[in-house]
Parts: C-alpha cells; sequence; structure tokens
C-alpha cells in the first residue's frame, strides 16, 4: 500500500478503515537464499537494499524481539558525515547521501532534516584539528564550513560566550547533517523491504549457526533451522554473544551509551550543537524535546542502563555551554549497548567462515550510518566483495596494523 | 556503582578509571610468543554477557589498580582483588 | 639563608581565613609533606622505621596517626604521606630519607599540596556538599583520599565532631577554595 | 478576588493570604495551597491546553503524575516550562503563564487542529509531508516544530544556583504515606541512621488526603505526630519537598531535594536545588498508588479529573472545582470522594458506578450499571451523558466530574534495573516484580497493599525485614478501612475519542489504528501513538492504553507486555544535575606558580587543559598579538627568554629497578643512562603507536624525574600504573606525581646560562664543562634553597630548565627578571614557545596525535630491537611499516608572504585535488620571526625522499591553496650547535 497525501485524506474521511499492517507477520521459510540476523536498522536496511539494488527475491530478517528495538529505537538521532579519515569519510558521505534521499525512497516520512551540525572549537589545537577534518570533508565531497567566533555569536546568541570556562573560539559546522525521526528508520525499511517480498520474523532468536567443513548453511532458532544461502550478522551491542556461537572473539566490547530527552519546549536550537570542551551534544527534536548525550559510561555492560557520574557529567556539559537549559526538565534517560570497536570504526566484512557475514563494531556512531552500513552490507552479502565505500572495514586490519583510529585513541575501546 | 575496594571498603566507582578486561594483565611473552598471540592480546575480547573480570584504577582513591568481577548483565560486583598482590608485612 | 619570599598556595603572602556562620576555613601553608612508599621486599622493615619516626602506630588503610614530629596517613598499599611543621621541617624529605634509608622511596611532596582546616559546629552539613564520605562513621583519625569538585583530595577527620583537615593540589587551590566556601555559603 | 471555590477546613494556614497571578490576572490563595489548589479555590478550572489538539484542560490529579495543569512559572531568566500547577507551592507574589496557546488560553487558534483530528491520527506524519520532497524542510517541519513543544524557555542563562551532595543512611525509606511513616517510626526507634524522603512538602501522603482516623485521631494529625517524634530523633533525617529520582546500580539513588522553589527567590548563596546522591544499604519504597482514569469520549474537559484527587483537593486544600460534582467510578473508592464532598457541602449531582450492585447511598442518587458516554462543556465541563443500565440515557449537570477506575502501585523505581512487575490478576494491576534493584523492599499501596491499616502494617514489617531485626513486632496503630477491591474497567464500550494520554492527545482510536497497522508491541504502540511519552512519563495513561491493546491482540495484558519505567521519576532539572560545575567552575582551574607575577605584568592567559598560562606577554605599544610573540621569540634567541613550563608532568621514579621499568615504558634505552643525565624518551601504546614523549632525568641510581607533556600527564601516569602494577608487579618500583610540587622554568637563550649564574649558587659548577647538554642535578640557588636544575631545550638555544619548590617559584620569576635586566631577559609564553618549537622540529601534541608511530614522527630507529618495550612488537606490523609511509616534514611557502594553515592537506604540484591523492597533512604552523616567513610541519608521504619538492598546500575549508617547499623540519640550528654551547 502506497502512502500519498490522496490516501490520508481518503481514510481520514473513512474512517481509517483501509490501513493495513505496516509489514505481514510470517512464519519462516525453511531456506532463504540470504538471512539477516538482527531486525534493527542496520538489519532491515540490509535487506531492503537486497531487495531493491541487489534484486535478492528470498531474503528473511530474523529479529530476537521486535525490530526496532535496539539503538535505532533508542539514540539521539544525529546524521553527519563529519569524518577525518580516508577509510570513512567516503562512506559516511556516501550514508548522508542515502538519507537525503530515504523518504522517496522508502514511501514513509522519517522526517530527515538537514538543520545543521556544529562542532565547537575552544583552544588552537582543536581549530587545527578541525581545519583538517574540514578539508578532509571537502576533499572527499562532503560539505563543511569553518565559522568565527562572530558568526557563531550570530547563529547560536544563546551559548555561554561571556562567562565561559573554555571559550568558543570557532566551530565547524556542516549543513548537510542534522537529524531523522528515528523510530521511522526502523518502520520505513520494514515497511520497504515487507513490500519487495522480504520475510520479517519477529520474536524468533538465534540459538546457534549450523555450521559444516567451515560452510554456514544456517541458522537455528527459536523457531527452528532456518537455511541460508548466505548469513549477516548485524545485531550491534550483541555482536560479541552472537559470533561466539560460531567460535569468534571480536575486536569490539559492549559498553553502556546513555541518552536524554527534555520536557518538550518551543523550538530554541537551530540545528546540532556539539561541545568541544565537555561531552555534550544536542539537538531538539519536532515534538521539541532536547535530546542530548555524551560520553559512554566507560565500563562492558550489556544492562542498557548507566549510572548517575555520566548523566551528570553531560548535564554539566549542558550547562556549561548552555547556561539557559538549567530550568528546562530531562524527562528520560536510557541506555543502549554500543559496540565499541578497538579502533573506533566499524567492521563489514566476511569472517572466516564461508557464507557467514559480519557488521558491526559502531560504536556509538550506528545510527548515521544505517542506510550505507545497510547498502556496503547488502553489495557484500550479494557480491561477495566489499562495497567500494566499505573496504576499508575489514576484520585483519588490526593484525595488518591497518586502523580506522579517528580520534587517535588506540586499542581502548570505551575512550573511542 | 559501589567496588568494595579490598583496603578501604566500598567506594564510588566515579573515583575509578576503567581499564577494561583483565587479560590485558596476561602480556605475551616477547621472546615466544607470535603475531597471533599478539593480536589476540592487543585486540581481541571475549566481551561476555556476564561474569567479567576487569580492571579498575582507583585514580581518586589509593592509586591501586583492582581486578574487579562484576556481572556485565546486571552490574553486580562478586568480587574484588589488588591487581599487585599485597606483600607479606612479618 | 636564601632571600626568595614564599607565597601561599592562595596567592597571598598570609594565610586567608574565611567564616561563614560558625565554620571558619583557614589556609594551612606550613605543613611539610613527603611521600614514603615502602622498596620490595622492605615492607616490614619500613613499616618499622616508621613506627619508630612517628612515635605511634603505623597508621592502617583509611587512617591517620599524630605522632611527636610527625603525622602520617595511609596514602596507598605500603605507602604513607607524611607531614611536618613546615618552619621545623622544611627539608622533610632529606631529614625522612635518611631516616628510611634503602627500605623506602620518599618524595618531597610539601609543594604538590594545599592545606586548609575546616572547623565548626556544622562542619558536616559543609562536608556532604562537597565530598562521599559517610560521615556518620568518619571518626578522629580517619582518613580518605576522595573527590572534591573533580579534585582529588585528602580527607582528615582531625576532631570527631568539629573540624577536618583538607589538602588538595596546590595548583587548584583558588578553585578548592572555591568550592569549600560555596558549599559554607550553601549549608549554613 | 474571591476564592468562590474555598470549602470550610483543610491543611491551609488562612492567616497567611497569598496573592499571586494567572495569565496576567490577580487571585489569592493561603499558605499550604499548591498552584492549582488556589486556582481551583478561585474558580479556575481551565490551566493549559494540550499537545497536538489544543484541547482546554484542567488538572487531572493533585500531584506528580499530572500531564494537563503545566505551565510557565515565574518570569524573566526563572521562568521555568512545563511546571505542574499540582505540586507548585504557592508563595506571595507568584506569577504563572498558560502555555502552548496562542494569542489566549481561552481562545487558542491552534485548537482548530482538533477540527482536523481526524487527519491528524497516530503516525499520520509519517505518511506524508513528502511531497515534494523539498518542501518537508522548508514548509512542513517549520509548521510541526513551531505547533509543537509546550513551554517555553527564557533563552538566558539560569541565574539561579544549585547544589549536590552525598548521604549515607542504612535505610532510606521513600514516601512519607502510612507505610512509609510507620516504617521510619519502626526503624528509627531502633537507632538505624533512616533518611525518609518525600516528593511532597507537606508528609504524610494520603492521610492528608482522607478523613479516615488513625489510633482515633485524624490520619492527617497522625501523621504530624509521627513527623514529629521522627523529627525528634537523631537518627533520623527527614526530607520532605524530595523526589528520589532514580535508583542506580549498588544502592544510590538520586533526590533531588526543592531548597527555595516555595519562596519568591532563593536566599543569596543558596541553591534553588540539591542533588543528593543517597547510598542507602537498604531501601523501602512506599510511593503509594495513582489513581487510574477510565476513557470515555471527550472524558479530558476541564473539570474531569480522579475522584481521589478531587478528594485530595477538598480534604487537604479546601478547593473544589464546582460546587455541582458526579462521580463515576467502578470501585468504593469513589463512593468515598462522593460522601467526603457531600460532608463537605459540595452537591453531588450523582455517582454513576459501572457496577449493577454498586452501594447506595442515602444523601446522593447512585446510578447502578451505569457508564458516561459523553461530556459537554467548551472550556469546562458542564454536562455528563449517562447510558444507565436499563438502556436509558440521562444527561447531567456538573461542573466536576471525578473518575475512579482503580489504583496501579507506584513500581517505577523498582524498574529501574530493568526489572519488570508482574500482573496481579486480584487486583488487575500491576505490582513490583521478582527482581527488584537489590537491597530494595516494597511496602504499601506500593505493593499493591490498598489498606490504611495493611500500609501501616507492611510498611513496620518491611522495616524489620529491611534491617534484619527479630523478635515480636510491636503493635500496629489501628486503622479502619477495607482494602479497595477493584475489577479491570478501561473504557466505556465504543468510545473512540477517548482520551488516555491526555498530555499528547493520544485516544482509544489511536491506539487501535496502532493495532490494525502492525504497531503491537507495547514498545511499538508507544513509539508509533507517543503514549505515555509526555512529561508525567504515562503515570495515568499506560495501563490503559495497554488494556486496550490487550484486548484487541485478544491476549492478557502481561503478554501485549509491560510497561518498562526509566529514570527520573519526575522530570529534574538540568541545573539541578549539574549542579556548581558551570560557568568558571565548570572544571577546577590550575594555576603556574608564576601566575600571579604574569598577571602583574599583564600577560594573555590561554586555556591548556584545565591550566592557565600566559600566552604572550604584551607590552605597551603593541597593538597585534604577533608583535608581542615575534618579539618574545626574537629576544630569547638573541639573549634569553623565561617560560613557565611548570604545566608538564613531572613523574618520580624511584626503587632499585627504576631504570628497568623506564626501558620497558620508553622505545629507547635508559637503562644505561648515567646519574645526573637526562634522555629524550617517546612512550608507545601497547598499539605501536606513540603516546607522549618528554625526558626522563637520573638524580640517583635509583632516581628518576620523568616528565610527560602538559595535556597527557595524568594518562601517562596512569599508563605507568598499569605497567607498574600489572604487568611487572615484582618490580623494585615506586610513583609518584609531583607536578605541582615544583615551579619549573625553562630559561633558554644564549645569555641563559649567564643569567642562571647569578641565581644558582656559586658551589655548583654550571659551566659548559661542568653541566654539559642534557646534564641534570639538585643544586641550591639564591643563598641554599633547594632546585633542580636540567640542561634541555625545547627552543633549540642553550637552555635550562630550573625547578623550586612552588611556594618560592613566584619570588625565583622575580628574581629572574631582576637579575636578567643586564641581559633583557624577556618572559615569554605559550605562543613564542610554539613558535621556537616549530622552528627547531620538535614534535609536540599536534604530531603526537595519537594516529603517528615513530616512524612517522621520524625516530623509527628510536625503537630499540635490543629490548622489549610497550608497542615494540605491535610497531612491526607491516601497516604502520609501509614503503611509503607519512613522515614528518617541514614546509616552507614558495612565495615568502603566502600563508601556511595548520590542518591545510598536501598536494603534488599538478594533478588532481582530492581526497585520492592527498600527499598528507599539516600538522603545526606559525609566522618564524627567525626566517621571516610562515613555515610548517607537517606529514608526508614518503617525507624522508621528497625534500626540496613543491607541493600545493590546499585548505578549502579556509580557501586557502599555495605552493610550498618540502624542507628539513630543522628549521633553526639543524647540527644542534647552540644547545650544545
Amino acid at each position: 500500500m502506497r502512502y500519498s497525501g490522496f490516501k490520508v485524506i481518503k481514510e481520514a474521511l473513512t474512517g481509517h478503515k483501509g490501513w493495513k499492517p505496516a509489514w505481514r507477520d510470517p512464519e519462516p521459510q525453511a531456506h532463504y537464499d540470504i538471512v539477516i540476523i538482527g531486525g534493527g536498522g542496520h538489519g532491515l536496511a540490509t535487506a531492503h537494499y537486497l531487495a531493491s539494488v541487489y534484486g535478492q527475491q528470498r531474503v528473511a530478517v530474523i529479529e530476537k524481539g521486535w525490530i526496532g528495538g535496539g539503538n535505532v529505537g533508542r539514540n539521539t538521532t544525529i546524521i553527519r558525515s563529519n569524518y577525518l579519515l580516508d577509510g570513512n569519510e567516503p562512506f559516511y558521505e556516501f550514508s548522508l547521501k542515502l538519507w537525503e534521499g530515504l523518504e522517496q525512497d522508502l514511501n514513509y516520512n522519517a522526517m530527515v532534516s538537514q538543520r545543521g551540525i556544529m562542532n565547537l572549537i575552544h583552544s588552537d589545537a582543536q581549530r587545527d584539528a578541525f581545519i583538517r577534518r574540514g578539508n578532509a570533508m571537502i576533499l572527499n565531497g562532503a560539505d563543511a564550513e569553518l565559522l568565527s567566533e562572530a558568526q557563531i555569536r550570530q547563529e547560536y546568541p544563546f551559548l555561554n560566550f561571556d562567562d565561559a570556562r573554555f571559550p568558543i573560539k570557532g566551530g565547524l559546522a556542516q549543513r548537510r547533517g542534522g537529524t531523522v525521526r528515528h523510530d521511522a528508520v526502523a518502520w520505513g525499511y520494514a515497511r520497504a523491504a515487507d513490500s519487495r517480498g522480504v520475510d520479517i520474523i519477529q520474536n524468533c532468536e538465534v540459538t546457534g549457526f549450523r555450521i559444516e567443513n567451515g560452510k554456514c548453511l544456517g541458522v537455528e532458532t527459536s523457531k527452528g533451522f532456518i537455511g541460508a544461502g548466505r548469513v549477516g550478522c548485524a545485531v550491534a551491542g550483541n555482536s560479541n554473544r552472537l559470533m561466539a556461537k560460531a567460535g569468534m572473539r571480536l575486536p569490539i566490547e559492549s559498553h553502556v551509551l546513555q541518552a536524554f530527552v527534555s520536557e518538550g519546549l518551543k523550538p530554541v536550537l537551530p540545528g546540532v550543537i556539539t561541545f568541544g570542551a565537555g561531552h555534550f551534544y544536542v539537538s531538539q527534536s519536532d515534538k521539541g524535546g532536547l535530546v542530548f548525550g555524551g560520553d559512554i559510561d566507560g565500563y562492558n555492560s550489556y544492562a542498557q542502563r548507566g549510572n548517575l557520574p555520566v548523566v551528570e557529567d553531560v548535564c554539566e556539559g549542558g550547562m556549561a555551554i548552555m547556561p539557559m537549559i538549567g530550568r528546562a526538565r530531562l524527562l528520560r534517560m536510557w541506555g543502549g549497548i554500543m559496540d565499541m570497536s578497538m579502533d573506533g570504526s566499524p567492521i563489514i566484512d566476511r569472517t572466516h567462515i564461508a557464507g557467514l557475514y559480519f557488521n558491526g563494531g559502531w560504536c556509538y556512531g550506528g545510527f548515521k550510518a544505517t542506510p550505507a552500513s545497510g547498502y556496503a552490507f547488502a553489495h557484500l552479502l550479494a557480491r561477495d566483495e566489499p562495497h567500494e565505500t566499505a573496504t576499508a572495514y575489514r576484520f585483519d586490519r588490526f593484525r595488518t596494523g591497518h586502523m580506522i583510529d579517528e580520534k587517535g585513541m588506540g586499542n581502548q575501546p570505551n575512550l573511542h | 556503582m559501589i567496588i568494595n575496594h579490598p583496603l578501604l571498603g566500598p567506594r564510588d566507582s566515579a573515583e575509578f578509571v576503567y581499564l577494561g578486561a583483565a587479560e590485558l594483565m596476561n602480556r605475551p611473552d616477547p621472546e615466544t610468543a607470535s603475531a597471533e598471540d599478539w593480536h589476540g592480546y592487543a585486540y581481541l575480547r571475549d566481551n561476555p554477557a556476564g561474569v567479567h573480570r576487569e580492571l579498575w584504577f582507583h585514580e581518586g582513591g589509593d592509586r591501586s589498580i583492582l581486578i574487579v568481577t562484576r556481572d556485565t548483565t546486571t552490574h553486580e560486583i562478586s568480587a574484588v582483588e589488588l591487581a599487585r598482590k599485597p606483600r607479606a608485612q612479618t | 639563608m636564601h632571600d626568595l619570599t614564599p607565597i601561599t598556595a592562595l596567592g597571598g603572602t598570609t594565610p586567608r581565613v574565611d567564616t561563614v556562620g560558625d565554620v571558619t576555613l583557614t589556609e594551612v601553608p606550613n605543613v611539610a609533606l613527603a611521600s614514603v612508599a615502602a622498596r620490595l621486599g622492605q615492607e616490614s622493615a619500613c613499616a618499622k622505621k616508621l613506627k619508630s619516626l612517628l612515635g605511634a602506630t603505623v597508621p592502617e588503610p583509611g587512617r591517620a596517626a599524630i605522632g611527636r614530629d610527625y603525622a602520617a596517613l595511609w596514602a596507598g598499599p605500603d605507602q604513607w604521606m607524611l607531614s611536618a611543621d613546615f618552619d621545623t621541617h622544611e627539608d622533610i624529605a632529606v631529614h625522612v630519607k635518611s631516616h628510611f634509608s634503602n627500605t623506602a622511596s620518599v618524595t618531597e611532596q610539601t609543594d604538590a599540596w594545599t592545606c586548609f582546616d575546616l572547623m565548626g559546629p556544622r562542619v558536616n552539613a559543609v562536608l556532604e556538599l562537597l565530598c562521599n564520605i559517610d560521615l556518620t562513621g568518619f571518626d578522629t583519625g580517619h582518613a580518605t583520599r576522595t573527590g572534591i569538585h573533580h579534585l582529588g583530595c585528602f580527607v582528615i577527620r582531625t576532631d570527631a565532631r568539629q573540624s577536618v583537615r583538607i589538602i588538595g593540589p596546590r595548583a587548584s587551590a583558588g578553585s578548592l577554595h572555591h568550592a569549600i566556601t560555596t558549599a559554607m555559603v550553601a549549608a549554613l | 478576588m474571591t476564592q468562590k471555590n474555598r470549602l470550610a477546613g483543610g491543611q491551609l494556614d488562612r492567616d497567611t493570604t497569598l496573592s499571586f497571578t494567572f495569565d496576567g490576572k490577580n487571585y489569592s490563595g493561603h499558605l499550604g495551597d499548591t498552584l492549582a489548589s488556589a486556582l481551583l479555590a478561585n474558580n479556575v478550572r481551565l490551566m493549559g491546553r494540550s499537545f497536538k489538539y489544543h484541547r482546554p484542560r484542567g488538572p487531572l490529579t493533585a500531584g506528580s503524575e499530572e500531564p494537563n495543569a503545566i505551565v510557565e512559572l515565574r518570569s524573566g531568566a526563572r521562568q521555568e516550562p512545563n511546571t505542574r500547577a499540582t505540586t507548585a507551592e504557592l508563595f506571595d507574589g507568584l506569577s504563572a503563564k498558560s502555555q502552548n496557546r496562542w494569542p489566549s488560553l481561552a481562545f487558542d487558534a491552534m485548537a482548530i487542529n482538533d477540527r482536523f483530528s481526524n487527519f491528524l491520527t497516530a503516525g499520520f506524519y509519517y505518511k506524508t509531508f513528502m511531497w515534494p520532497a523539498a518542501f518537508w524542510e522548508k514548509l512542513y517541519e517549520p509548521i510541526i516544530r513551531k505547533a509543537a513543544g509546550l513551554g517555553s524557555l527564557s533563552m538566558q542563562a539560569d541565574p539561579d544556583e544549585y547544589d549536590k551532595g552525598f548521604r549515607h543512611c542504612d535505610l532510606l525509606i521513600i514516601g512519607a504515606g502510612p507505610a512509609g511513616l510507620n516504617a521510619a517510626l519502626t526503624a528509627g526507634r531502633t537507632g538505624a541512621h533512616v533518611i525518609l524522603a518525600d516528593e511532597d512538602f507537606r508528609m504524610g501522603g494520603r492521610l492528608n488526603a482522607e478523613t479516615l482516623a488513625i489510633s482515633d485521631m485524624a490520619g492527617a494529625d497522625w501523621a504530624a505526630q509521627t513527623v514529629a517524634e521522627l523529627a525528634s530523633l537523631p537518627n533520623v533525617r527527614l526530607m520532605a519537598r524530595t523526589t528520589v529520582i532514580g535508583a542506580f546500580d549498588h544502592g544510590i539513588y538520586g533526590a533531588v531535594e526543592r531548597i527555595s522553589d516555595h519562596l519568591a527567590k532563593a536566599p543569596r548563596g543558596k541553591p534553588r536545588q540539591i542533588l543528593w546522591r543517597i547510598y542507602a544499604k537498604q531501601t523501602l519504597l512506599c510511593a503509594g498508588a495513582t489513581e487510574r482514569p477510565i476513557a470515555f469520549d471527550n472524558n479530558d474537559r476541564p473539570g474531569i479529573m480522579l475522584a481521589a484527587s478531587l478528594r485530595a483537593y477538598a480534604n487537604r486544600w479546601a478547593a473544589t472545582p464546582a460546587q455541582r460534582v458526579a462521580i463515576f467510578t467502578n470501585n468504593d473508592d469513589g463512593h468515598r470522594t462522593a460522601q467526603d464532598l457531600h460532608a463537605k457541602g459540595v452537591k453531588i449531582a450523582g455517582v454513576i458506578d459501572t457496577r449493577p450492585d454498586a452501594p447506595r447511598a442515602l444523601d446522593y442518587e447512585v446510578l447502578q450499571g451505569a457508564h458516561v458516554t459523553d461530556t459537554k462543556g467548551r472550556l469546562g465541563l458542564t454536562f455528563v451523558e449517562v447510558a444507565c443500565a436499563d438502556g436509558s440515557t440521562r444527561t447531567i449537570e456538573c461542573g466536576a466530574l471525578g473518575v475512579s477506575g482503580g489504583w496501579n502501585p507506584n513500581v517505577h523505581l523498582t524498574c529501574h534495573q530493568r526489572g519488570r512487575p508482574t500482573w496481579d490478576d486480584d487486583l488487575a494491576a500491576f505490582v513490583p516484580g521478582g527482581t527488584l534493584p537489590p537491597g530494595m523492599v516494597v511496602a504499601g499501596a506500593a505493593q499493591g497493599i490498598f489498606s490504611t491499616h495493611g500500609a501501616l502494617k507492611s510498611g513496620a514489617d518491611a522495616a524489620r525485614k529491611a534491617l534484619g531485626l527479630k523478635g515480636r513486632a510491636p503493635a500496629v496503630p489501628d486503622a479502619k478501612d477495607s482494602p479497595v477491591i477493584q475489577t479491570p474497567f478501561w473504557y466505556v464500550e465504543g468510545c473512540s475519542r477517548a482520551w488516555l494520554d491526555q498530555q499528547n492527545d493520544v485516544t482509544v482510536k489511536d491506539v487501535k489504528l496502532s493495532h490494525q497497522e502492525g504497531f503491537r508491541s507495547v514498545e511499538h504502540l508507544k513509539r508509533y501513538t507517543t503514549l505515555g511519552m509526555a512529561t508525567d512519563q504515562g503515570k495515568t495513561s499506560n495501563m490503559g492504553g495497554l488494556a486496550i491493546m490487550a484486548e484487541l491482540a485478544g491476549k492478557p495484558i502481561p503478554e501485549v507486555g509491560t510497561t518498562i519505567f526509566r529514570p527520573p521519576y519526575t522530570p529534574t532539572a538540568i541545573g539541578t544535575l549539574a549542579g556548581r560545575m558551570r560557568g568558571k567552575e565548570f572544571h577546577p582551574t590550575r594555576l603556574t606558580p608564576s601566575h600571579y607575577w604574569a598577571e602583574e605584568r599583564g600577560a594573555v592567559f590561554v586555556e591548556v587543559g584545565n591550566w592557565l598560562r600566559a600566552q604572550w606577554f604584551p607590552l605597551p605599544g603593541e597593538t597585534h598579538w604577533r608583535q608581542s610573540v615575534d618579539r618574545e621569540v626574537t629576544a630569547t634567541r638573541a639573549s634569553v627568554g623565561v617560560c613557565d613550563c611548570t604545566t608538564l608532568g613531572k613523574i618520580d621514579v624511584q626503587g632499585t629497578d627504576a631504570a628497568t621499568f623506564l626501558n620497558k615504558v620508553y622505545c629507547n634505552g635508559f637503562a644505561k643512562l648515567a646519574v645526573g643525565k637526562t634522555r629524550y624518551g617517546l612512550m608507545l601504546r601497547e598499539d605501536g603507536v606513540a603516546m607522549d614523549d618528554g625526558t626522563a632525568a637520573r638524580l640517583a641510581e635509583d632516581q628518576f624525574v620523568v616528565t610527560t607533556t602538559t595535556a597527557n600527564a595524568a594518562k601517562v601516569y596512569q599508563h605507568m600504573e598499569f605497567v607498574r602494577q600489572c604487568l611487572m608487579p615484582d618490580a623494585d618500583v615506586q610513583l609518584i606525581s609531583t607536578t605541582e610540587a615544583w615551579a619549573q622554568y625553562a630559561v633558554a637563550g644564549p645569555n641563559s646560562r649567564r643569567l642562571l649564574q647569578r641565581i644558582v649558587d656559586p658551589d655548583h659548577d654550571i659551566s659548559n664543562e661542568g653541566f654539559p647538554f642534557m646534564a641534570c642535578g639538585n643544586i641550591t640557588v639564591c643563598g641554599g634553597l633547594r632546585a633542580r636544575l636540567f640542561r634541555i631545550s625545547f627552543s633549540g638555544e642553550l637552555a635550562f630548565e630550573i625547578a623550586v619548590p612552588a611556594r618560592y617559584g613566584d619570588a625565583l620569576m622575580r628574581k629572574l627578571m631582576a637579575e636578567g635586566e643586564e641581559y633583557d631577559v624577556t618572559p615569554y609564553g605559550t605562543e613564542a614557545l610554539g613558535v621556537m618549537r616549530i622552528e627547531k622540529g620538535h614534535a609536540a601534541g599536534n604530531e603526537l596525535n595519537g594516529t603517528t608511530t615513530a616512524l612517522n614522527l621520524g625516530m623509527g630507529r628510536m625503537v630499540s630491537k635490543a629490548k622489549d618495550s610497550i608497542g615494540s612488537k605491535l610497531s612491526e606490523r607491516p601497516g604502520l611499516n609501509e614503503a611509503k609511509a607519512l613522515m614528518q616534514i617541514g614546509l616552507r611557502p614558495v612565495r615568502a608572504d603566502d600563508k601556511v594553515t595548520a590542518g591545510g592537506h598536501l598536494m603534488n604540484a599538478t594533478g588532481p585535488v582530492d581526497a585520492a591523492h592527498d600527499q598528507g597533512y599539516v600538522t603545526s604552523a606559525a609566522f618564524s620571526p627567525t626566517l621571516g616567513c610562515m613555515i610548517g610541519l607537517g606529514f608526508l608521504k614518503d617525507g624522508g625522499n621528497r625534500t626540496g619538492e613543491t607541493l600545493r598546500l590546499v585548505s578549502p575549508v579556509t580557501d586557502l591553496t599555495v605552493e610550498v617547499e618540502v624542507v628539513s623540519a630543522h628549521f633553526v640550528d639543524p647540527e644542534g650547535e647552540r644547545v650544545r654551547a
């Protein structure tokens, strides 16, 4: 069923009787050409592109709970492609371009809103680093703009200019960055994939892989064995748990990242703002809530909840840079499991087991990557070769010393 | 979280810096270790959903590094010990 | 005698005193400090030396002990911070090192720190805004290292109800002083 | 100004009359009122507008679960959006405005949305606003954003202060209703350290809202008497106005105490609120229960509220929303409201009870087996339509309707660690489940015990259990009421525009649509409809939505899913969570020993981490920073300059294995360094990438002083402790930071030795022979002050670093300036320091950026192959040793006037300019007064073999393309003759 203005009006006038479920609720078939484990943003996007771009007819997405219940359902909704390193920037720029056409592609309004993202600069060294990054972005075909302090004052007059511990000295803006209604991304991909025949199987937990002679033949699930020509894993924070079932250890740790939303407020923020001297970034949702976050808690966790010190740390950063939010109230906090990789960059690669493919290590940047991750993973699953924007995302880069370390923190996942 | 320091009793985890899995103490023998050993040591993690042994540096306290055994699904801490064993004071 | 005039951590030539209600905060510059860390295998010898230097029991974890000329607080496993009167023990590290000889590593710490005494009947009301110490069991002679407004400090109970000594990083003396006096105004 | 709907009695201070304004109109109330109770007493029911349809709304509740009566409190910079009128304490001069309406509360233009509600159903926005593509951001979204949101921020910095603190206790009791009070009494009498926290300003919970008796006295009086006894116990701390917002790991609770929200203004220096971190060995949750509504068409008009809230307004606040009131209930508790209101002289227009066997009453009519089917009244309730048991319909005139659908235990805090509540069929409600936060027990209505006697008893029992008390339990105070028997009744058959989530405008119809479109799990329902996402966090709405979804899905409620609650329990001001760490106090400030002297000299300071350092020292007549910096560089290179470099980390490394230890942490060798010598050291991370650099000075066989960069001091210390404790536990080595203990100054320039000779006591030979390059030692200065001297150079000149105890640093700097007059001694700041190190080609933070290796830095041969050190093995990986690896180089502009920009990328002289042809990047750049042009350091592919090549430096983000020449990074004195002079 296609959504259209006409359809919305017609349904409004006829009591909304005609709306159908956004996706089917099928029973699993015995065998698929490709099975994707994980009904999050990345898994569903992979399914969509497999069906729509790579013409795959027999694809299933298997989800342990309800689709969109992981990090795509709880994040700070930011999209951007302001990366520094060659291994990353083309990929994230590809993702941003896919975001730009997403609604038309999916016939679903995910409210892609390119209101811009601004990284504030507080020191000369930071400016040098941001100039290098801005240049890398432009050289890779993205947009970047260096703003002076005066320009920042004009665009963001409510920031703390006069009583700041770390004065604002400028900013690096990406005007095409912005926010997206996160749940709608999962639902939009699910609906689009479903409409092309992808089976989305919810409440179906993978309990193991059937591997014979070094080849993966399918997955054992709570709904029985499902055979597959190829199996793609896209389970983010649960990557190690899942891949351990195939006997693999990963260069990934799971950490908790908290995020926060305030009560609804009339519009105050033009776009995304990132504080460069503390752990705080913020945007305002269409509903009016300030959506903000900061650092990960910093310890391995699957608990999907964090603790007070980071809450306080984030709010301290918020008050330092934007003291007008003191009387706004934090409404809700939540925690997600981040698949923190050893260099802060993701992996989209084959495994040593034939027919078994992996997508993970997104750290806390997975949401913005959703379209490109799905596209590149679909490419890998369909063609058995990496997509041109994702060639660096290999498992063996740690073995060979080709790390993609944006933050320069080395092999300590909680510092990325 | 509260870490029950073997010498100082319960202390807030905010006084500590998390250093990672306790396996980091098992640095490969430079004489004998293979490239794979080094790769495994530096980059591969069990990352269990469950009991995890990990290092916490008491930066805001006595500067001890503690081995904390903690369940990553509940955050329950079942054991805490000093990474560097105390020397007997005879 | 050299001709250099010292300044206090807060930048004055005389110690700063602030009073709010019945609580007084006093900057105490005349404290000499030295760290003593037992050498490997010398732990018990070092403890014996410490006992003889103090003329008191060696403080256990979380405790401080006051001796004749020196006081000591437990700073880490087999490690203590010794203090003495600055006017008579400016060269504390030299003295202490000669006492401990090769049983311990000794490091001058006098000017790594700034020292404040916080005194008055309602000192606990101030402390609970500053640091995470269970004050109900924090009795005379208890000493701990903890954070005060993101600064690592030693807090020593010098009198069960009335007073504590706070030893914090010298370079941040101004921030520490601001935090304490602000808490005094807020709490009292 | 008459309080038309003020009743007799109540817990108000009638002698204190407070005036206040709402939407500019003056009213009066009494001490003890909330804004909502005072407005109701003044016959004001309309207090707000809903989120989506802008429907007129009045209070639904009398507490923190309120979805509707939310206002902008106060004005100016203290304007506080979305404040619940039901909990805001009245104070004299209070001003409040309604929000989310234009132009006025009574006439809101956006209420047109309500007419188009058929188009604005759940999820409508996902299906539309897509054509044409560009219109979403340009047209639709701005309109939606403007219409959305609730209250407004002032856009000014919050002028109030906030504190944070820590408290510890044996038992934390959350909620001071009958269960909590009796628990506190039980525990307090044993001497245990008890904290009793309650969000209300008056402890007592429901006892203050009821007329029932405990031990032959009014419940409210028993509460007051109990509070008085608790206050007399030194081991019990009463925290009223304190909301426990979250249950965190290991018994740590966040609690917000409102210190001055009930005052016109906080006293000077006092906080508005305090965030307490409460460390509780045991916790007893006595948070009570929340009444649940029933959904029926147009159940959201001002005047329709929860029945027990209506009762609370009458009993506690002596206020009623109207003089003629009806009740709609499915249980006996609704009748209590009717009785209490009737006793207060309020006319009961009828009690509509869904039960055919509902109890009759003498004083008013009870309609058994009846339902409210619709309501009327544009800005406030005027009539309710009732379907009677016999099929007839009735229209009942009333200004208020109390609705009671039973009670839900307040399980919120039990879920904060992701424990899920369990379904209790007898109560038809969720009760605290199997996995509570460790150390927590629940009592009273929060546990599903819905009688006063039961609450008192369970409170005492739970306190005894929490404290592990044995022996006979003390007698429970007498209270005669029986538990409410509740049967599920969620909505009136056939209703459609019946509100579940009043604030977010989620109706029964929306839940049905959500089901129809496949959004059936509780998480999907919530997200698709926004049910329970409003500022009341679904306290009154979640259960209704869940029940309807369960019915549609043909499943029992618990199979649809359970609602899970996340912190905070009630929305919490961001300022409170930040406390004092804002403005200049955001981070502590570290001052160098020469700070006060530098201030006197008029230095310009710069933040370097938490340090403030002198950036340059302007002289009169200098109008541009470059003039000052160029002068400082030139003067230093010509004669002598002094710079405070105390901020470099210093770590004292002692022990018989100190040299072995340093041999492990530095990639280059330290075992053979002679006493009295200093060596440059490069530290790698285990992954082979450079972590930090600095020097190590061997002051004794068993003592080194290690320096780190300013930025990495803490990180290096931590790393060294890791190596010491975890990798070399059997080495005899001790570490301690001495960064702040010593004031350390660089004295640089050809006259540096001459200057120092005037200060260093004569028995120390600091001649080139007696104290050669890289020498170090303990000395005395100025007539006997202990000091340390290092002959090291960052500037490339003959230079020393001298250190004295920090308290003498100020005096030493003044002394150096006085003694140096003869040589025109020049203080220099971090800018000149940076210029000189770039001229000398020394790597610093910009080069040690966490991705560069010793090889990249031109120090590949420093990584000793003769020994194992941290990082040496993994630095051998092929990716870090490629033939054309990035190498540090120097850059000069081909045209001397051209600019060199740090962050610029390097491209070949000809060919495409894009990422694929990137040759490297510029890390540091400065104007070199020595060379008379800008210079730069950078990393260039195969840089070691490209000296003399011309490249393009491109920086599109700063609009720059210049030609640069690759040169040696050592612009000044490449042979190093000066440092050895």
